[in-house]
């Protein structure tokens, strides 16, 4: 009974088949433990949405995603294609040796081995017959042949990696390298042995038909038939084994991780399983260090995510912990779109020192509501002209407004949660959300996009619009609240982190600058950081420095007079470096405002659509 | 010690001393003044006077604020008139308080003459007297000092440790109004004053520098006389004991009634608060004055001179340079009747 | 140059102020004599180890200084102290205790400064205590026999250094700021630093003054590359405990609390004082009367003594100065001079 | 017996004097090594002026900090720092550009288990 169930069969099988049960059985081990991590509330999110149309979408995706690697494509097309062909081409390996194996034994269910080794049990000639019409080995063969072009283009990345589109790539580890090797060696061994099978027997297609009777035209590959397909298995089952504890793990927990994603699920400290599932689904393909600025700045020093990630997945001790300026680029460029800023503040230990922060009073509030609430945020007190400015605009717009943290004492709590500091972040989120509501105001504008960033992620303000001030001007300026004559200057916009990549606040700033100036000759690369950051407590001033000359002769580039920015940090971070003048957005607004009588603010009443004038109060 | 608080000499008389009691000297170690005049008298010779007239230099009072700075100049400018009624120039104070407010006045009425003259229109008022400044004003412990190796050579014993031989480690403390108010009024001035390691190594004893030498030994009128800063008081003698213990002293010599009571006294409350004790193997450390020192040395009887009355027990020390005395007069007058025991007495002896 | 050519300039003096003054009026073509008391050039150069701010060898400076002064123009006659200058019929009389030594047409005092006696202090025990000595001692030690640093023969677990001794001090009288020490104090730290690694160095300052070019940067290395702990607070008092090291006792001004440290080593960052040696000018009093430096009569506009035609002050003698000052002023005083000479 | 009696004032010992050969500096030497320009600190007070819990919560940055260089600080000394918002405005003020927020987050690790024994409810 045993020989029909294992039909065809040589021993050289059961190397395969040890690798693919091993990887088999702890992949679902896996899994189980990924959604035993998930949090309650993530759960529900996967039962109820895994019948539904996402998971077609998430199918959708990891077709997109997982063979076709389309976001590597957009770093650089050579990238892509290695990454298609390695990962396309096998898949379709496995399918079409399936097919072709189903078809010829016409049992569906066959041990997995089969249609691996096929080509070794059936080196038949090619079906259905006839020179040109292709057949199974044909495809096998071109497949193979797009495998083997991956293969060369990954082997020619290691050594001129900027070829591919990378200045830098990963320093891999030992285990690594083992897998790497294993994986490198698996297609051009199958070719051989593939070969060898078919010029014994003369069958074989383009590919290995011809090579096969090459070598058979010089040797006699009877007596190498049988070695060559043992080592295929064994390097089959190298590689399997070493699969579940190297980056190559990904190719597996891709796919589960675009499921869950699509269902909604978002790193949190509460869902422990998903984080690591985001671990395991990281590559390290590398893609994540050339975005960042500190390779530049801190060379040698092992910040970026493809290493971070290692440290926490292999919980190794590492000191670069706060060294990242949590700028959020390499989450950007990310081909396989992991959380990567939230991972690295979760991994922020909790001080627990639990601050007590007892400071936040009403200061601002005089009794009376007022429609607007200005909170400057602490960093705008040394920038002063900032808040000079922003008053100026606010008087001259005519709007009820009031200054709610006027002696600088107030603080939003972002800074505590960028290092890792939740509860006390979370304390201060309380008192100020209590304080924003009880104020009556209806729209609470800041000007520092750190603040901006977690009034709308964490803070539960209902009735209350946050805008940062670059919005808030746009507006007066669309509803001809305020008039500002364009200046015949050119300027660049630098986009700080917090409100461009962190808020999503790409498109009002753009549209601002060019009210305001001659040329917007802002560089057409994604939004650099100016080093002044909050995410990365370890950085020295001289890094810091490094960093923001780094990414002032990108912004440069456009030969602007005038350097625009919307956050006092970025602002007092390029000032130092900068040889052109460096304004905050609200600044420029005020030099170029055209002074004119105050017009009452005029109310969109929300039933009609017809302005009325608001009661100032 | 290094020479050049050579630069700190002054020039003291050497005959007719007026003499000027210490209101509070007599109080804690009654024997010590008489005691002083004994010395100058039949020791050494010298004409002393001291006129029944004579007050307190209301030092106590002044430095309390309970006596104001011009009625203080009257009382000290009265005892200047009585000394040159009696035809005397040289005047010698027994406390160092004393010495430290003459030296003031002395110095406030050279800087501020129209002062001396108004404070000599209140004299005139009050006592009808007139006064003229002493033509030399030291302190007793001068005297001794001028005199340390006359009474060297008379001595009947020496700061040496009978048995051993080896010479007596003898502490030194200055009083501050002595040295430290006016330098150059003191024997070596302030930071090194000999006044007294001259007596010492006039004597054969060893001197003994410790890091807190020159800190305050706790009398200070505002620290003990008021009750709540009666802590601090007993906190700097703390810190004195406690930095010159490894030096393991065997006596401590003091030339201000205030300083020797207190480092003597506070001995006593430190056993009974902290059980710290301060002398080798249980033992306290004696504190004598500078006139019970030279009187020890002179060979006069112990009890004679009243080192009964002091706090800490002397026999041990009086065995180690082996002065002969009577166990048993310790607390009898001369007819031999019992003057009454003190309370407690937690002697150790080893 | 000048018409008749036994114009002749004396220089007293050899420290770096005396030699550019001397070399300066040779080169313009002078015949100059040359005093001074000692017997070789250089005067304090000669017992400094290193110089701040960059720590060049001192006797590589002196060195420098050396081949200037091989011009025939300049006639050493070193070995005698001049310290009285007269004036007879416009020619300038150079007196040695009252014995006359040699005359010029003009004359430039570059006699220096001293160093503050620190026995005056006495309450830091210096003289006293052997483990307390001065920067100049200690800048010999280091020059000549660094092992002497050793304590008990072992490296010394602490040192301290006081700043401001000797200086902005009512107490003994000398209330100006003698610029330099503080610089000295944290070159010799760093030294200290390099010399024993694993001794703890503080600097007790008032006020830390580095106002040089180099000297800041000096600071801000000893601070955070030699960890040299700077505590603002002035040393009171300095006594010996029984293994002879020295306890120190100061207030912390920044934490507002009395401090007490034991250390090995007490190095007292003494100030400049007017030379003893310093030269009297016939009848005139020449010198400031709050500091006892040599006082010029403008001092805006040139280094020509008060009241004295003729006569010019170079280097310390006028107050503290570091050596490359003094080398400046000294070819100022020479200029001078010349002007002098050619307009008499 | 000696001792314990009660005269009615207390002695005091070495009182406020810090003494620097016994003082407990192993905090400082850690910190030198994870925030090596902070031995450059000349205790201007900048940190400590924009600090915002300095105004009115009970913190003083600089001398907390500098007093860690002297000796431990005691626990209440230590518990201000809870109010400290790690906003980085010290960070932006510091004319030795010493990593001022970095410092702080480090003093905080380093004696979070010394201070969450202690003070239960920080």
């Amino acid at each position: 009974m045993l020989e029909r169930i294992f039909h065809p069969f040589d021993p050289f099988v059961l190397l395969f088949t040890a690798g693919m049960s091993f990887v088999g059985t702890f992949f679902l081990y896996k899994v189980i433990r990924w959604i035993e991590g998930l949090s309650a509330s993530d759960k529900e999110l996967l039962t109820n949405n895994i019948f539904s149309k996402k998971t077609w979408k998430a199918l959708g995706e990891v077709v997109r995603e997982s063979l076709l690697h389309k976001k590597i494509f957009g770093v650089n097309v050579r990238l892509g294609y290695m990454h298609m062909s390695l990962a396309f081409g096998w898949f379709m390996l496995i399918l079409i040796g399936n097919i072709e194996s189903v078809y010829y034994t016409s049992r569906l269910f066959k041990p997995i081995y089969v249609s691996v080794f096929w080509r070794f049990f059936e080196p038949g000639p090619t079906f259905p017959q006839g020179a040109y019409t292709p057949g199974f080995a044909f495809w096998m063969d071109l497949f193979l042949l797009f495998v083997l072009s991956g293969l060369a283009f990954a082997i020619y990345k290691r050594f001129h990696s900027i070829r591919l589109g990378m200045k830098r790539t990963t320093r891999q580890r030992p285990a690594d390298r083992i897998a790497l090797t294993a994986l490198w060696l698996i297609f051009p061994i199958r070719l051989l042995a593939e070969s060898a099978t078919c010029g014994a027997n003369g069958s074989g297609s383009f590919l290995t038909g011809s090579l096969g009777s090459l070598f058979a035209s010089f040797i006699n590959l009877d007596p190498l038939v049988l070695p060559l397909w043992w080592t295929y298995s064994f390097v089959l089952m190298a590689f399997f084994f070493t699969l579940p504890f190297t980056r190559y793990f990904h190719i597996p927990s891709e796919p589960v991780l675009i499921f869950l994603r699509k269902y909604g699920i978002r790193v949190s400290k509460e869902s422990p399983g998903y984080t690591d599932l985001s671990l395991r689904a990281c590559s390290s393909c590398g893609v994540c260090i050339d975005p960042c600025q500190l390779a530049d700045a801190l060379p040698g020093r092992k910040i970026q995510s493809s290493y971070f990630v290692k440290t926490i997945r292999h919980n190794e001790p590492s000191d670069v912990q706060w060294d990242c300026m949590q700028c959020g680029r390499c989450e950007k460029a990310c081909p396989v779109g992991l959380e990567l800023m939230p991972i690295r503040q979760n991994s922020r230990a909790d001080l627990s020192f639990g601050t007590k922060s007892n400071l936040i009073g009403m200061n601002g509030r005089n009794g009376q509501s007022h429609r607007i609430l200005y909170f400057a945020g602490c960093m705008t007190h040394l920038t002063p002209s900032i808040i000079r400015s922003m008053t100026k605009i606010f008087d001259q717009s005519g709007s009820s407004w009031q200054f709610y943290d006027s002696d600088g004492r107030a603080c939003c709590g972002r800074p505590l949660k960028l290092a890792g500091q939740t509860d006390g972040a979370n304390r201060i989120k309380e008192q100020l959300q209590k304080d924003f509501l009880a104020s009556g105001a209806e729209l609470l504008v800041t000007s520092c996009p750190i603040c901006y960033r977690i009034f709308n992620e964490d803070y539960d303000l209902p009735g209350i619009r946050v805008l940062h001030h670059t919005q808030y001007i746009l507006q007066l300026i669309e509803w001809n609240r305020i008039q500002v004559d364009q200046s015949k200057l050119n300027a660049a916009y630098h986009e700080p982190c917090e409100l461009g990549r962190g808020s999503g606040v790409t498109h009002e700033p753009r549209e601002l600058l060019s009210k305001l100036y001659l040329k917007d000759v802002t560089p057409d690369i994604e939004g650099l950081c100016c080093g002044g950051s909050l995410g990365g407590p370890g950085l020295t001033l001289a890094t810091r420095r490094a960093v923001a000359r780094g990414a002032m002769n990108d912004l440069s580039a456009g030969k602007p007079d005038v350097l625009i920015t919307a956050c006092p940090l970025c602002k007092k971070s390029f000032s130092p470096v900068s040889d052109i003048p460096v304004m905050d957005f609200s600044e420029s607004v005020a030099q170029c405002l055209i002074e004119q009588s105050v017009q009452p603010e005029l109310r969109k009443s929300t039933k009609t659509h017809r302005k009325l004038p608001v009661d100032a109060g | 010690m290094k020479q050049y608080w050579k630069d700190y000499q002054k020039e003291i008389a050497d005959d007719n001393y007026f003499y000027v009691r210490s209101c509070i000297r007599q109080n804690f170690f009654p024997g010590a003044e008489n005691l002083f005049i004994d010395i100058l008298k039949n020791k050494l010779g010298k004409t002393v006077f001291e006129d029944a007239e004579h007050t307190t230099c209301t030092g106590i009072g002044y430095h309390t604020d309970v006596v104001p700075l011009e009625t203080t100049m009257t009382v000290i400018a009265r005892q200047f008139a009585l000394m040159k009624e009696k035809g005397y120039r040289n005047m010698i104070a027994s406390c160092v308080t004393s010495f430290g407010l003459y030296s003031e006045v002395l110095d406030m009425w050279k800087h501020q003459p129209e002062l001396k003259e108004k404070i000599a229109g209140y004299l005139m008022e009050a006592t009808g007297r007139t006064f003229e400044e002493p033509e030399n004003m030291v302190h007793a412990s001068d005297i001794l000092y001028k005199y340390r190796n006359e009474i060297a050579s008379i001595a009947k014993y020496k700061l040496i440790n009978k048995t051993t031989g080896e010479p007596l480690k003898v502490v030194d403390h200055i009083g501050c109004h002595y040295a430290k108010t006016f330098p150059e009024r003191g024997v070596g001035g302030s930071e090194f004053p000999q006044v007294l390691t001259g007596l010492i190594t006039a004597w054969g004893g060893q001197t003994v520098d410790y890091p807190e030498r020159r800190h305050c030994c706790g009398f200070g009128f505002r620290n003990y006389l008021v009750q709540p800063n009666r802590g601090y008081s007993i906190s700097q003698s703390k810190i004195k004991l406690e930095s010159m213990k490894p030096y393991e002293p065997d006596l401590i010599i003091a030339n201000c009634p205030g300083c020797s009571m207190f480092l003597d006294r506070w001995q006593y409350t430190l056993e009974e608060t902290e059980g710290a004790v301060y002398g080798t193997c249980g033992n306290k450390i004696p504190v004598f004055t500078h006139e019970e020192l030279a009187g020890l040395v002179l060979g006069y009887d112990p009890w004679e001179i009243g080192l009964q009355t002091h706090q800490v027990p002397v026999e041990a020390l009086l065995d180690k340079i082996g002065v002969e005395y009577n166990p048993d007069l310790k607390y009898t007058d001369r007819q031999g009747n019992l003057i009454g025991e003190p309370e407690l007495i937690n002697q150790h002896v080893c | 140059m000048l018409e008749n050519e036994n114009h002749r300039i004396a220089v007293i003096g050899a420290g770096p102020a005396g030699i550019s003054a001397a070399v300066t009026a040779a080169e313009l073509g002078i015949d100059v004599d040359w005093y001074d008391k000692a017997d070789q050039i250089g005067g304090k150069l000669n017992d400094y180890y290193q110089l701040f701010p960059d720590r060049t060898s001192a006797m590589n400076v002196l060195q420098e200084f050396d081949n200037l002064t091989g011009t025939a123009r300049i006639h050493k006659h070193f070995g005698k102290a001049i310290n009285h200058i007269e004036k007879n019929n416009g020619r300038l009389v150079l007196m040695s205790d009252h014995e006359t030594v040699g005359s010029a047409d003009s004359v430039i005092v570059a006699t220096g400064f001293d160093f503050f006696d620190a026995r005056n202090k006495e309450e830091f025990g210096y003289g006293m205590y052997n483990q307390v000595i001065t920067s100049p001692e200690l800048e010999q030690k280091l020059k000549t026999n660094p092992d002497s640093l050793k304590f008990d023969g072992e490296a010394p677990a602490n040192i301290a250094f006081v700043h401001c001794v000797g200086s902005r001090d009512q107490q003994i009288g000398i209330n100006y700021c003698s610029r330099l020490c503080c610089v000295t104090g944290i070159k010799q730290a760093i030294e200290m630093r390099e010399l024993f690694p694993s001794c703890r160095v503080v600097n007790f300052y008032i006020d830390l003054r580095a106002f040089g070019s180099g000297y800041e940067e000096l600071y801000r290395e000893a601070q955070e590359k030699h960890q040299v702990q700077f505590i603002r607070g002035r040393v009171s008092e300095a006594s010996e405990n029984q293994q002879h090291r020295i306890v120190l006792k100061a207030e912390d001004t920044l934490m507002g609390r009395p401090l007490k440290i034991t250390v090995d080593w007490v190095v007292l960052l003494i100030g400049m004082v007017p030379s003893c040696t310093q030269v009297q000018v016939a009848d005139h009093q020449c010198t400031d009367q709050e500091t006892g430096f040599l006082k010029a009569a403008n001092a805006f506009t040139g280094h020509r003594l008060d009241g004295q035609p003729g006569i010019f002050m170079a280097g310390a003698c006028g107050g503290p100065m570091s050596i490359p000052e003094a080398a400046a002023s000294g070819k100022a005083a020479a200029t001078e001079a010349l002007q002098y000479l050619i307009n008499r | 017996m000696a001792g314990k009696r009660n005269f009615g004032f207390d002695i005091q010992g070495g009182g406020r004097q810090i003494d620097l050969d016994h003082a407990d500096t192993s905090l400082a030497s850690e910190l030198k090594d994870a925030v090596n320009a902070w031995s450059a600190c000349i205790n201007c007070g900048s940190c400590a002026a924009t600090c915002p819990s300095g105004q009115n919560g009970g913190l003083n940055f600089r001398k907390l900090h500098y007093q860690i260089r002297l000796e431990l600080p005691t626990l209440q000394e230590l518990s201000t720092l809870s109010s400290c918002l790690l906003c980085g405005k010290c960070q932006l003020v510091c004319p030795r550009g010493i990593p001022t927020r970095y410092l702080s987050i480090q003093i905080m690790q380093k004696t979070k288990h010394y201070v969450r024994e202690n003070i239960p409810s920080v």
